[in-house]
């Protein structure tokens, strides 16, 4: 009969039991504030740095002061972590003529949207095109550098179609030439080896919520002597760089998360692969599909596919009643004119983008989950396109 | 966005879904390019919308604005189905999110498109019946609307 | 023996059992993504929406759109709210020529830095003295409006010494001139009835911490009309003006939190005021001691006292060793030079600002508590000034 | 900001806390608007310390440091409690937080205030041994230690 598949962790994950126990004790009796120099809020700040030294493991952030990180900034999830390194390196840099950005044009909106902000104040940017596979490289970037770059900001991997950018060669053109570079690694961490010194990263951005924290908690890397300016003013947390009581659960949990997702990251990612590849050999043989995104250099917990003739959205509501949840990259879902960006930056014309879909893996996902989805999904597929005039006039011509 | 269990009702079991071979009456509107199109099918006699049925692209509302649309028209007069307004069908389907009442529009054009085919066939200019109609090509339009 | 006595409500609250009960389907399997269109995910945004309207409701905003409240906007906390409402209306306003904001000289950091950060850009800030009670009147505020007024933020209650501005009086100045008007009403949601209609308020700040939620949740209201450009660019949560995956197990514990809060205020602040007032008639007749703040226009749970001769860190740490957990504005427990800019705001001298303490009861508070703290204080106040030398010249002068 | 527990120890049970009635050297140093006042009293003997006491107005870590500083120097001759500095007191008490490593720096001056003290009673211009101590009542230079 019906089966629960949650195939959407792109779009979030689900708290894991280890986390949430970690998270337990700060809701509850542990609720001092990590700046009150009293026991329950010296503890607080204890549990707090202990996450903080957990996330800098994570990232290869050396340990500069075993007691007191310094590198690492915890924010209010992903999109605050974007807006704070680019808007800040951006204002940081501006007073020494340097008003230049080099993006792709498949960021996330929290990377686009913050550059058109910029724009609007007068900076300019360069919008890197992507493959037809979703990829950018590091000669692309050399090529954008001008005198005036102040930031290069390339995600890790993209969100919809799980593209991995080198990241290693951008940071390496990126010290050669001495622009700042930061990447949003919301969906990498955990699936990729990250290394920030010898990735030469400056500056990073990652979400809790995308490896089974809460959401509403996230962080900012940033390279000790880089004085970003602060997104968010007021008390003296965080070194006084970002202020605002610490969400010491979120925190916390955080710091499990991250652990947990790097323990072991070959290991995962072949047990996600695993279920990716064999989705992947279940579709592409039905009609008219396309497989979006690169085939190796690729995320591996995710699918994604543009199915002709279809509409994302019905496709989705469809999947829903049948118990699958997963997302599309269809106008209709997002409630813009346009389908996702990221779909047209890889060159699909709007017909396809409309009828995409995108399938995304965690480790609470089974081979079952997988055969589930082959198992329905070609019926879901056909109903519609039945009732689709697209499909006759595509079928017919 | 959430939709009413009216529209989940009419996506999930679409009323009227196909086509009519002998069809007097065919309108489509809408693009691909946006996501949306809707081409109903109507078998009209003595002034009466006998059959109806439709075939469409497009997301849960729009599927669901044309099972709807359809269903209203079924068995009515060729004037009361011109006089079906796109808030109608909203009100029908106990209301759709904001971002989506662009679909009733569309669902109310593609009835008065399929009607002024029918009127065009039988020799009878439909400009008077159902006004100046958008040409479903504009792209533009259709979109934004 | 030893009791614990958390007496430092105003830093931050502990979660309330309603309230995490209301959290926990959110943290396990209500993980759904609110912007997914799948049932997992309509069901976030549906607890969502119900929690925004309680949010409402305790502001006494009007219920515009049933299904889609238009004013509410969620953030990370207080200080977030404070950032955008402050550096939003500036940016707003600073193309019609109005670079003039008006403040007080004891708001919250997260006002006072964001002003600072604003004139660093070219605004200028007025601010206004308060008097030795902590207060201002909405005449100074009147008279130092000017043409190029852009905003006025005045916090509602200060989170130290507890005074209660004359928030509808500065209101209907503001919209007497035709300026925009912020409070920060972190400290005053609960404790006092707010409206943000009757009393002319055009944006206002709070925080879930403060009232028995989540850490790192938080609201701005935000009247409709007021276009503020965004804080945190990005998706389109929050109608496209405050981007990030929202939180949804701390905003529906935010939602639970407030109603309840503002189910009763008189018989809230009957009970506070109760303790509070038993404290001070304790505390007061000691020697050489200063209640810091109003005694009448005051928040019902604060209490705040200056013992000359003593240092605040000292007498912190003493009473956490008894149990007692409070704070202080001496420079010592901030790590910053000065002594809290509030107790200086309102003309206290160095030596006797650093010798305050601050304790703030909640719900949670007994009468036992008070009597408690009246057993301990004395003899701790007595030890700590038996080895003060300032102690010894105070006396001995 | 995070104290040892040897810090919470000296803080909590400070030792030679009060006065010496007949002490033959005594220092006060830092200020009340910084928020740090340390008094030392000794009684030297034949060039030895035959006991100290102190009297500290300030946070946790001017009590812990005054406390350690003075068990350090107890029973030492002068010369040996010359050669105190602060890092030893912060090394003793397990470290500081870096906003308080000025609360060592007031303890060492303190004692070196104390002796300077002290020769002067005896008619020996403490210069050479203690060298230039700082003006008590430079506010300034204390607070932003
Ligand atoms: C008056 C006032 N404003 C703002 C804040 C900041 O709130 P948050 O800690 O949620 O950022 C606080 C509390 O810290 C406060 O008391
Ligand atoms: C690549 C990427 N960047 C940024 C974000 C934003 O993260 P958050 O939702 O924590 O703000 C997301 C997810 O939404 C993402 O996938």
């Amino acid at each position: 009969m019906n089966r629960f598949v949650y195939a959407d962790n792109a779009a979030t994950t689900q708290i894991s039991p280890e986390v949430l126990e970690a998270m337990m004790p700060w809701l509850t009796d542990g609720y001092g504030n990590a700046s009150s120099i009293y026991k329950k809020g010296r503890e607080a700040r204890i549990a707090m740095e202990e996450a903080r030294h957990k996330v800098e493991k994570a990232l290869g952030i050396p340990q500069s002061r075993p007691d007191y990180p310094v590198e690492v900034y915890f924010t209010s999830g992903g999109s605050e972590a974007d807006n704070w390194a680019i808007k800040g390196a951006a204002h940081l840099m501006a007073p020494k003529g340097k008003k230049h950005i080099i993006t792709t044009v498949f960021e996330h909106h929290a990377v686009l949207h913050t550059c058109a902000t910029l724009e609007k104040e007068g900076f300019e940017v360069t919008y890197l095109p992507v493959s037809d596979k979703g990829l950018v490289t590091a000669e692309q970037v050399e090529q954008a550098i001008r005198p005036d770059t102040a930031l290069v900001t390339i995600m890790y991997a993209n969100n919809e179609i799980g593209t991995i950018q080198p990241i290693a060669e951008i940071g390496a053109v990126c010290k050669r030439h001495g622009v700042l570079f930061h990447t949003d690694a919301v969906q990498a961490v955990g699936n990729v080896p990250i290394n920030v010194v010898e990735q030469n990263i400056d500056m990073l951005s990652l979400s809790g919520h995308k490896i089974h924290a809460q959401k509403g908690i996230g962080v900012l890397y940033c390279r000790k002597g880089i004085r970003l300016p602060n997104l968010i003013d007021g008390g003296a947390q965080e070194r006084g760089r970002r202020a605002g009581t610490e969400n010491i659960a979120a925190i916390v949990g955080l710091g499990v998360a991250i652990e947990a997702a790097c323990a072991d990251i070959p290991g995962r990612a072949a047990k996600l692969s695993a279920m990716r590849d064999r989705l992947i050999e279940g579709i592409s043989p039905m009609e008219r599909v396309r497989l979006n995104g690169d085939a190796v250099r690729r995320l591996p917990g995710n699918v994604n596919f543009s199915f002709e003739g279809v509409e994302g959205e019905a496709l989705l509501l469809t999947l829903d009643a049948l118990g699958i949840c997963a997302s599309s990259g269809s106008a209709c879902t997002s409630g813009s004119l346009d389908p996702s960006h990221v779909l047209l930056g890889i060159g699909l014309v709007h017909e396809v983008a409309h009828g995409s879909l995108r399938l995304t893996f965690s480790d609470y996902n089974t081979m079952e989950d997988v055969d589930y989805i082959l198992e329905v999904l070609p019926g879901v597929i056909s109903r519609l396109r039945a009732m689709s005039p697209l499909w006759e006039r595509i079928t017919k011509a | 966005m959430l939709y009413s269990e009216k529209v989940m009702d009419h996506f999930t079991n679409p009323r009227n879904v196909g086509e009519i071979e002998d069809a007097n009456g065919v309108g489509e509107v809408g693009n691909a390019k946006c996501g949306d199109i809707m081409k109903m099918y109507l078998k009209i006699e003595n002034g009466v919308i006998e059959d109806v049925k439709f075939k469409t692209f497009g997301c849960g509302a729009a599927i669901a604005t044309s099972s709807m649309a359809t269903e209203m028209i079924k068995g009515k007069t060729v004037d009361d189905a011109l006089k079906l307004t796109n808030s109608a069908v909203v009100e029908a389907l106990e209301g759709l999110p904001p971002v989506k009442i662009h679909c009733s529009v569309l669902a109310e054009q593609a009835i008065k498109t399929a009607l002024a085919d029918y009127y065009t066939r039988q020799g009878i200019d439909p400009t008077p019946f159902v006004g100046e109609l958008k040409d479903p090509d504009e792209e533009h339009l259709a979109c934004e609307m």
